[in-house]
């Protein structure tokens, strides 16, 4: 009928590259990359969700609407978390009140 | 004319004015869109009023250049308003450098006021004309506002945080003050009153209050009764940092970041210890032993000591 | 395709399989974009706060077990290979490969839940650092919290979230196994077919999509600030 | 022979009304034109609940130091006046029950993509509105329809958390109706039915329906997360932990916002079919009219922190929100725009709905303009949490989707029920309900002007004079509504037969014969023309 079958060495394929992933992502937390410690782990993550959405979601063989929608969860979640956080990154900006320039001694 | 209520609330404040010419604009701009939709409406549905049951009109003829048009005046407009509105608030958003500190504490459902000086009001506010005034200010439960129509300013006021708001006063009297987020039962018996006086007859007021001791001394007071002096005292540097001069400056924290040590700052160094550069973490909470009232005089007191470089606080 | 016109199998509706296969599709994607924004209340919290609080959610984080959230994702992605496999079972019209992987799937994710609540959560609970419920943080824990010079305040925020996110992980798992049992039953009594196997397939969906959820919150509750 | 009941002319086709019989027939539908009546009752009956609170409000109000309640009881009308009004009245009224009746017949199809799915809308949102009703009647809510922090969470003696689950229980509701609506939309258009030529009712639905399933959940699990906190008294909102209540406003906003245009938007499709059809002419500037609903509802998540002002969120934040805000704008002045040019060369007549379409095109004018003063920074200071903001939106949501719905009503009443409504009744309730609205809301935009504070149980005597103007006002506004629960249920019963298109008007729902057949159409149309056919050219 409609759907799209694939073969059973694909699944496997795209099954050990997740386990791989998942014992990399656990083993670069075990190294001190500094701040790139949370970027690795997440964009291994992204790596590894997208193959679940490619594959074992069929997302890459249904139709336009399908990603559309996919496009739109991803967007509204980036909406939600930029807005948010950008009101509470930039309170920090407002110039402290001239009053306390006057008296500020030099950083300790 | 008169209605039984007045069409405009006082102006009794720098702002006041600036900012009710940009209210009068966006009421024109209101009314003249208003009345042209409206009166459009008339117009074409009496004048092309249904003539016969089977009548049939001309087909809907599409406009290009009506509709660009009906896109970009509004957005013109509003473009307008937009910067004339930021303007005006960014202008205003920053106390003047010759401000006056109050401290506003909410609380369901009243409003404690100190000043400096050491008096203390509930409900009510007493400055001087022509003065800037700054409050700084923080709530005990919920969140509260501390609004006052005639000066047009209004701000919430939010448990653990404090935030600010400033004016300066052009007529004297009274004027109303208003807790302007709803706060639960007693909302909206949470008003009071700003009362605006002339200099000499605030400096009297002050003095006729003066029986209390300023917010420095009550600090100090609270410095030693809770014990800070065992680490912060003098000769104890290695133990923690010195306090002396520490209100305005930068602070290096043990994560690399560095802030301004402003009021914000302060109170979470005392209620929510962090990591300040090369001391052990070992000063204890002090979140649940001292009210929010405590802690700016605290503030007030940290604030009032010299720094090593001669330098001085804030308050002096 | 041939009999897909014939009654039972499309909805009064509908005009054809291939359009009620479209809608059946279609729906269940809008569902999980919910469901991303669903969770997407809880990640903004979670991001701020950790902005906000690194110490905090770093000592948090190092409160729990990597090997159970590592253990959690294989046993994630093992399950979303089986509930794969079932759908193309279901495709290509295998119904004891179906039942097979459908029982695997549900096997997986139950053990899933169980370890969850009864090894994790459970230890968690004798090691007091269940917020709210029994939150008093000792011994070794509390002695990580110092060397990272947390405020006790931000790593009870942090737990907080853990719990949070975990539990309402668990449950769309709970909600999974339990579809999961009812396909099985039907499956096991020949319902599905090569014609007719959108339900499977739109579990399939929800199954994966559940699982994907939980490959962000691995490293995001678990690996926070490394562990070296 | 010769009494009065049988002077009554019967239907005599089979219908979806008369195809079969029992309350099983009812409950256990799935036919989307009974669920649409389902719905009906159970929202009218939610807007009497809403409309009594608020008559009681305004009671109060006429004395400054309150005539009738305690604060404590004030503060627990306008939570329940607000949360019934927008979540079990208005954001259910035109989608669920409009919506629901003609979204298949408008496109051509037997019924929606999941008609089982519709019905447990229904039920999830019965149970949400049972679970709701209950918290009112075992003490009720005093927290405000938003639910702040940590007066919720921590300070607030009510019902908070049954409350909170009942709207998060009604948020599922919306979901599956807007996920029901897209796929319906989508998938189920009869042939030749492009989307430009689907009715602009489609097309607006479309849009709301998007915002249902993008924003409901977020307002689901903050809800979650606020009864969490309020049960264990810990949680990520609570300051002495860290956290920051702003945090929960964010979360709030970022649905509550767009949650506003899911009441107006499918209104302002009732406002295109409306004006076409008593104009008998396209609408003009069609595809401006459908696009500015799409760009409404995606600019619509862009702006809500411009409820957030004078909260302590940062300025920088407030000034992106404030050039947001205003973007919002542009497209419903479009709408508006091409509403009024429609009319220019039609054949305009006053029946009932029409008088509400342009009650709707001017009210909806006041109060978004008004919504300009509240964009701008500097001004939305000084009216922030006055009655300016109540007349603002009570300008749009009364004044507009309100009236938006009972037009639509009206309008579709014919091909609901069968029957005509008195036309006479109908008019004089629509200018009752007109001037009892300005009279109503007119003033309180003065009193926030002034200064008055909303959610104020007493308040200065200076306030007086205007508070009794709206009093009085919010009594001829209830007269304007009563009079058509009236007429309306009566001439479900005993009103002319309608025949299948009453008032001459385009579109596929005026094919069939009213009441529709279950199956809605005998053979499944072919669509050849573009919406709103009239004139004789095309
Ligand atoms: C259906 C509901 C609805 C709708 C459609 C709107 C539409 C708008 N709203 Fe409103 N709003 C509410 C319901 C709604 N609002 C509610 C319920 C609240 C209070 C919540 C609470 O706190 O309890 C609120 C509060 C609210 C605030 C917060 C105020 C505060 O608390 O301080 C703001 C601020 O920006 C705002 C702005 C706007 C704007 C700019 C629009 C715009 O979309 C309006 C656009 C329309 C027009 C502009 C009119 C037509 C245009 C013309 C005829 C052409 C001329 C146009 C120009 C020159 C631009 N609204
Ligand atoms: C869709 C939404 C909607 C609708 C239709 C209405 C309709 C009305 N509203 Fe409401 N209102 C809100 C949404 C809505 N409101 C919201 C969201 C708030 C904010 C709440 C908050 O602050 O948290 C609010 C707040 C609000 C206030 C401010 C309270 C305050 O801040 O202190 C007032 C005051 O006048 C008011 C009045 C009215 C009136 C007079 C009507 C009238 O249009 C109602 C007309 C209907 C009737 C009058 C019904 C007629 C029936 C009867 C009279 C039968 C009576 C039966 C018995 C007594 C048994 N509303
Ligand atoms: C047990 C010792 C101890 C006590 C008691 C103590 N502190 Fe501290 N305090 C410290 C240490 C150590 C630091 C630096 C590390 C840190 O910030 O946690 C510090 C930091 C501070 C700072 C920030 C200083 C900077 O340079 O930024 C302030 C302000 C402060 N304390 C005020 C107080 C007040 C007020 C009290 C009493 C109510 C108090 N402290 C009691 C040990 C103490
Ligand atoms: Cu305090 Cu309202
Ligand atoms: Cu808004």
């Amino acid at each position: 009928m409609v759907g799209h079958v694939l073969s059973k060495k694909l699944y496997v394929t795209v099954f050990a590259l997740l386990i791989a992933l998942t014992a990399l992502t656990t083993g670069v937390a075990y190294i001190d990359l500094g701040a790139y410690n949370t970027v690795a782990a997440l964009a291994i993550a992204v790596v590894k969700a997208s193959l679940v959405v490619l594959f074992f979601m069929h997302l890459k063989y249904t139709p336009g609407m399908t990603r559309i929608a996919l496009a739109a969860a991803v967007g509204w979640l980036v909406i939600l978390l930029a807005l948010t956080l950008a009101d509470f990154h930039t309170r920090s900006w407002t110039p402290v009140p001239q009053s306390w320039q006057a008296s500020t001694a030099p950083a300790r | 004319m008169y209605f039984g209520f007045p069409f405009r609330p006082q102006q009794a404040s720098t702002v006041s004015v600036a900012w009710d010419h940009l209210f009068y604009f966006l009421t024109a701009v209101a009314i003249f869109f208003s009345v042209l939709i409206f009166v459009a409406i008339f117009y074409l549905a009496i004048k092309y009023r249904r003539r016969s049951a089977d009548e049939l009109p001309p087909p809907t003829r599409e406009n290009l250049p009506l509709e660009i048009t009906w896109t970009i005046v509004p957005l013109a407009l509003t473009v307008v308003m937009f910067v004339w509105a930021s303007s005006l608030f960014i202008r205003d958003s920053r106390p003047p450098a010759a401000s006056t500190e109050i401290f506003v504490v909410g609380k369901q459902w009243m409003w404690k006021i100190q000043h400096p000086e050491g008096p203390r009001e509930i409900n009510e506010l007493h400055v001087p004309v022509n003065q800037p005034i700054e409050l700084t200010m923080t709530s005990e439960d919920v969140i509260h506002d501390f609004g006052v129509p005639a000066f047009r300013i209004k701000k919430d006021v939010i448990p653990g945080q404090y935030t600010t708001e400033w004016f300066e006063a052009t007529k004297t009297g009274r004027f109303h003050l208003f807790c302007d987020q709803y706060c639960g039962m007693g909302h909206s018996s949470m008003i009071g009153w700003i009362i605006v006086m002339p200099p000499d007859a605030y400096e009297r007021w002050l003095d006729s209050q003066m029986k209390v001791e300023p917010m420095s001394a009550a600090g100090s007071r609270l410095f030693s009764q809770l014990g800070c002096g065992t680490c912060h005292g003098p000769g104890q540097v290695a133990k923690a940092p010195s306090l002396a001069g520490l209100a305005g400056a930068t602070v290096k924290l043990q994560n690399g970041q560095t802030v301004v040590a402003d009021d914000a700052y302060l109170r979470g160094a005392i209620l929510t210890p962090r990591q300040v550069a090369g001391f052990p973490a070992v000063m204890p909470t002090f979140q649940g032993q001292v009210s929010e009232d405590e802690v700016l005089q605290l503030i007030a007191y940290i604030k009032s000591l010299e720094s090593p470089q001669g330098s001085k606080g804030k308050f002096q | 395709m041939s009999g897909a016109h014939s009654g039972a199998l499309v909805a009064h509706q509908f005009d054809d399989a291939e359009q009620q296969h479209a809608s059946a599709s279609l729906g269940m994607w809008i569902f999980l974009a919910t469901e991303v924004l669903f969770f997407g209340g809880l990640f903004c919290g979670y991001t701020l706060y950790r902005g906000l609080y690194p110490a905090g959610f770093e000592a948090g984080s190092h409160l729990l077990k990597v090997q159970y959230g590592a253990a959690y994702t294989v046993m994630l992605i093992c399950s979303s290979l089986t509930m794969a496999l079932g759908v193309r079972s279901a495709q290509l019209g295998k119904r004891k490969a179906l039942v097979t992987f459908l029982v695997l799937t549900i096997l997986l994710g139950a053990a899933f839940v169980f370890i969850k609540l009864r090894f994790e959560w459970y230890g968690d609970y004798l090691e007091h650092i269940v917020p709210a419920i029994h939150w008093a943080p000792q011994g070794k824990a509390l002695a990580e919290i110092t060397r990272l010079g947390a405020s006790l305040n931000h790593v009870e925020l942090f737990m907080f979230f853990y719990f949070v996110m975990t539990g309402v992980h668990a449950l769309h798992m709970i909600i999974g196994v339990g579809v999961m049992t009812w396909l099985l039953i039907l499956a096991w009594r020949g319902r599905f077919s090569p014609d007719r196997y959108n339900q499977v397939e739109m579990a399939g969906l929800y199954w994966h999509f559940v699982d994907i959820v939980w490959i962000f919150l691995f490293p995001l509750l678990y690996l926070i600030g490394g562990r070296y | 022979m010769g009494t009065a009941a049988l002077e009554v002319p019967s239907i005599s086709h089979v219908n979806y009304l008369n195809a079969s019989y029992g309350w099983r027939s009812w409950l256990f539908t799935v036919d989307h034109k009974r669920i649409a009546w389902l719905y009906l009752v159970a929202i009218t009956f939610f807007f009497f609940v809403g409309g009594a609170a608020a008559t009681l409000m305004r009671l109060n109000l006429i004395e400054p130091q309150g005539a009738l309640v305690e604060p404590a009881t004030y503060n627990k009308l306008f939570t329940v006046h607000g949360l019934i009004m927008v979540f079990f009245f208005l954001a259910p009224a035109v989608p669920a029950v409009l919506g629901n009746f003609l979204i298949p017949l408008m496109i051509g199809a037997r019924d929606v993509a999941f008609p089982r799915l519709n019905l447990l809308s229904w039920y999830i949102f019965m149970l949400a509105g049972s679970v709701f009703l209950y918290s009112v009647i075992s003490g009720g809510v005093d927290t405000g329809w938003t639910f702040y922090t940590p007066l919720s969470t921590t300070y607030a003696n009510g019902n908070v958390m049954s409350a909170a689950t009942g709207i998060f229980i009604s948020g599922f509701s919306s979901i599956l109706t807007g996920l029901n609506f897209i796929v319906t939309i989508h998938k189920m258009r009869a042939p030749g039915l492009t989307w430009f030529r689907l009715p602009l009712f489609i097309w607006s639905m479309y849009a709301a329906s998007v915002i249902f399933v993008l924003a409901m959940p977020v307002i689901a699990i903050t809800l979650a997360l606020l009864v969490l906190e309020r049960f264990f008294h810990v949680g990520i909102f609570d300051p002495a932990l860290g956290g920051d209540p702003i945090l929960f406003q964010h979360l709030f906003w970022f649905f509550g916002h767009p949650e506003v245009y899911i009441l107006i938007l499918p209104s302002m499709g009732v406002i295109s079919e409306l004006v076409a059809a008593f104009s008998r002419k396209r609408v003009f500037g069609y595809s401006f009219v459908a696009f500015s609903s799409v760009a409404i509802a995606v600019i619509s998540f862009l702006v809500w922190g411009h409820h957030m002002f004078v909260s302590g969120q940062s300025i920088y934040a407030g000034l992106v929100f404030s050039a947001l805000s205003f973007a919002v704008a542009i497209p419903s002045a479009v709408k508006v725009f091409n509403w009024t040019a429609t009319l220019h060369q039609g054949s305009v007549s006053f029946d009932a709905p029409m008088l509400y379409a342009l009650g709707f095109i001017g009210l909806f004018t006041m109060g978004g303009l008004t919504g300009l003063f509240l964009a701008s920074l500097a001004t939305d200071i000084h009216v922030h949490d006055t009655y300016f903001i109540v007349a603002h939106f009570h300008y749009i949501m009364v004044g507009g989707a309100v009236m938006g719905y009972m037009g639509g009503l009206h309008y579709w009443w014919p091909k609901m029920t069968g029957r005509l409504y008195p036309e006479g009744w109908a008019r004089l309730s629509a200018a009752i309900i007109f001037v009892g609205f300005n009279l109503t809301f007119g003033p309180q935009f003065i009193l926030g002007y002034l200064g008055m504070p909303r959610r104020y149980a007493v308040y200065p005597a200076e306030f007086q004079v205007l508070n009794v103007m709206s009093s009085a006002g919010a009594s001829i506004l209830a007269v304007g509504y009563l009079i058509p629960l009236i007429y309306l249920l009566w001439s479900a019963r005993y009103g002319p037969l309608a025949g299948p298109n009453p008032w001459g008007a385009k579109g596929l729902e005026w094919t069939t014969p009213s009441p529709p057949p279950t199956e809605n159409f005998e053979e499944v149309p072919i669509v050849t023309e573009e919406a709103y056919a009239y004139a004789k050219e095309t």
